[in-house]
């Protein structure tokens, strides 16, 4: 059993077995992906009701709640693969860092972005220095900052090491994120959706916002493989799998 | 015990120690009103400072709106069913603004007891439904139905 | 549909501009990143190739031996 | 803390944990007062900026009352961050840090004594120097005395956590504008509830909470900050 385990792991660990597996897997993320995607995004704008207070301009719910869920859990991934890179020092894992990195970047950045334009018609203000706003920002700071890392040190091990010291630094911000809204008397609202209670929402609106959710989550795992296939393919350049790969096509 | 083992052990107690130490001050922390948020009760049995920047919030009180006719400036009194604080803003008002919803006020509390706001925020909370439901809703509680909110 | 004409679609009871706008900026930037990252794969792969190319036809070496003076032709 | 030396059963000389972190402390101290500069600048430079936001924004009596103490925590900030550059490199070009690696005495607690002898140097100093700008700023005298109260727990906080960007950069080209890109995100809840503190006791609003938190941050820094700079130096030193 351990054995196997460990055969399971050692398999994993293999960037060759790793693009196979990706670019099996790739074509249904990108399509189940986006169809729930646009599912949900086509059903929010034009067939959930209204919403009572809000009007139309909640719609912007079934666009900002998805990308702050996916920036807030891409930097828990990455936080869990940093543990895996220190301390297994599995390569694909810091892969996956430097891969998904830019991309957790974007999505902290539409998730204020969206954030800042529902807020003008609702709140009445493009922006206020409040704890769940505020922790965002940081967030979007931390990105950066592993983004920048991640480019200044030139030896692979070091810089997949040192990443990973930065990322595990950076997981306090996370709980803040989380709990801002209930610790502060925060002008963000608590959170819709939670495990152990029924979603505070009808239900012709937190479908759509649940196939959106888990719409970018799949895309979120295509963008992540394409990247991760980059990186494979950057660090493997001298590997006669990549070169045989390269002298195809590519597929 | 092994010397390594007894080691990692003194390690380990220390950040359980720190650790607890954290949460501790945190959760202290915590339940002091650390933000300047203040609710119209607070206010009303003079907790809060006067002319400082605070926040005030609670639910705008049915039918306690008064616009003046000359300019932007609004007086409404905000409750949280305990007691209520009038607050006088010249502005404009955030779309969700009405009666009966919870808003977030900053601004200063002068010793008449008038919460002088510079910015007055609208918050919603994290329920979400349609006008028919929340007619529905109102409807059964009987308290008066209130025209659908549609094109606010 | 939750609205009577497409001009009320569009203009969402006043909220339009904030509502397209967002969805806007969210569609762009996720089609930014797929597309930015299909390049980079593509890129990473043609300049393999390119570099395979050039050593079979025995100008340059992926690794020169560490004695020898190969010259190099500009292309 | 633990004053039990952890046995290294390959240790030829068992220096007690407590010892050698106070002759590192003693011989950081040692270093920099013999090049004073290191000692001077950042405080030069707490100074400088200070000076920067009445001439350049306003000399405003009001003005400087309720941004004072968000000017003086800034600079504070930002010259702790302009002397971390150099935490780790006199050692790193020596190979001190090397020897400091090779000790049986755990590295955390190694870098634990150097981040505090950072702070006896740059930190301890900017807080004695802040009640003097405090009063060319004109804030009263309450709010000087909580302000010295924050940046006395706080400045220990910026010491430890910017030395993990310090270990992280070690060795790097810009090294100086990166360890601040990486370690401001992180500095930011210590500024909030550092000016938080003070704004709340000017307003006669009370102050427990506020230094709560900022004793949380410092427990918390002085327990976990120094695992990850060991760390960070470990991969550092395995760079070069």
């Amino acid at each position: 059993m351990w054995q196997f385990i460990r055969q399971l792991f050692h398999k994993f660990g293999s960037p060759k077995w790793f693009y196979g597996i990706a670019s099996k897997m790739m074509p249904w993320l990108l399509a189940i992906g986006l169809i729930l995607l646009l599912a949900g995004l086509v059903w929010g704008l034009a067939f959930a009701p209204a919403e009572r207070l809000q009007g139309n301009s909640y719609r912007i719910i079934f666009i900002h709640v998805p990308s702050a869920f996916l920036a807030q859990s891409i930097y828990i991934m990455m936080a869990v693969a940093a543990v895996v890179t220190l301390v297994w020092r599995m390569k694909l894992a810091d892969l996956f860092v430097r891969a998904v990195a830019p991309v957790g970047a974007v999505l902290t950045f539409l998730a204020l972005f969206t954030g800042a334009v529902w807020g003008k018609p609702t709140w009445g203000t493009w922006w206020v220095w409040d704890a769940r706003l505020t922790s965002m920002l940081i967030l979007l700071f931390l990105y950066f900052g592993v983004i920048v890392l991640m480019s200044a040190i030139a030896d692979e091990k070091s810089s997949a090491r040192g990443v990973a010291v930065l990322v595990l630094v950076g997981v306090v911000n996370i709980p803040i994120i989380k709990y801002s809204v209930e610790w502060w008397n925060t002008l963000h609202q608590p959170a819709t959706f939670k495990l152990t209670e029924k979603p505070s929402m009808a239900p012709e609106m937190w479908v759509p916002l649940l196939f959106a959710v888990l719409g970018l989550y799949l895309l979120f795992g295509w963008l992540a493989c394409l990247r991760m296939q980059t990186e494979i393919l950057k660090r493997e350049r001298r590997t006669r799998w990549v070169r045989d790969l390269a002298a195809a096509g590519g597929n | 015990m092994h010397p390594i083992r007894k080691k990692r052990l003194t390690i380990i107690l220390f950040l359980l120690a720190g650790l607890a130490i954290a949460v501790g001050l945190t959760t202290y922390a915590l339940r002091q009103n650390i933000n300047l948020f203040y609710d119209p009760t607070q206010i009303a049995s003079g907790e809060a400072p006067l002319d400082a920047r605070i926040r005030a919030g609670g639910m705008v009180k049915q039918g306690s709106v008064v616009r003046s006719d000359q300019d932007l400036t609004v007086e409404f009194e905000v409750t949280d069913f305990v007691s209520s604080v009038t607050v006088r803003y010249t502005g404009i008002l955030p779309d969700l603004f009405d009666e009966g919803q919870g808003v977030v006020a900053m601004g200063r509390l002068h010793p008449d007891g008038v919460f002088v706001a510079d910015q007055v925020l609208a918050k919603h909370d994290e329920n979400y439904m349609p006008p028919e439901v929340s007619d529905a809703l109102e409807k059964a509680e009987a308290s008066g139905a209130r025209a659908p909110a549609m094109n606010q | 549909m939750a609205f009577d004409s497409i001009s009320a679609f569009i203009v969402m009871g006043g909220h339009g501009p904030y509502v397209w706008t967002c969805y806007a900026v969210f569609v762009l930037a996720l089609l930014g990143l797929g597309v930015w990252s299909r390049r980079q794969r593509n890129t990473v792969l043609r300049t393999q190739k390119r570099q395979m190319d050039l050593e079979q036809n025995g100008r340059v070496t992926d690794k020169p031996a560490p004695a020898s003076f190969t010259r190099i032709h500009p292309s | 803390m633990n004053s039990e030396a952890p046995e290294m059963t390959l240790a030829a000389v068992r220096v007690p944990v407590w010892r050698a972190m106070a002759a590192i402390i003693r011989r950081d101290l040692r270093a920099s007062l013999r090049q004073r500069q290191d000692l001077l600048n950042p405080l030069l430079f707490f100074f400088m900026v200070v000076t920067l936001f009445p001439l350049g924004v306003s000399p405003e009596v009001s003005f400087l009352q309720q941004a004072g103490t968000g000017i003086l925590w800034v600079a504070a900030l930002l010259s702790t961050l302009l002397s971390l550059d150099h935490l780790f490199r006199h050692d790193f070009d020596d190979g001190t840090l090397e020897q400091m690696m090779l000790q049986p005495q755990p590295l955390f607690l190694l870098v634990l004594a150097k981040s505090l002898a950072h702070w006896l140097l740059t930190g301890l100093p900017l807080v004695m120097l802040a009640p003097v700008l405090g009063i060319m700023l004109h804030l009263d005298g309450n709010s000087i005395g909580i302000l010295c109260l924050t940046l006395l727990i706080g400045t220990p906080v910026l010491s430890l956590i910017g030395a993990i960007g310090a270990a992280l950069t070690l060795g790097l080209r810009a090294g100086g504008v990166l360890l601040s890109l990486l370690i401001i995100p992180l500095y930011i809840p210590v500024l909030i509830f550092g000016t938080g503190t003070v704004a709340a006791a000017s307003n006669g609003a009370p102050v427990g909470g506020y230094l709560a938190l900022m004793m949380a941050f410092l427990v918390l820094a002085v327990t976990l900050a120094p695992f990850a700079s060991a760390a960070a130096l470990k991969i550092s030193l395995s760079n070069s």
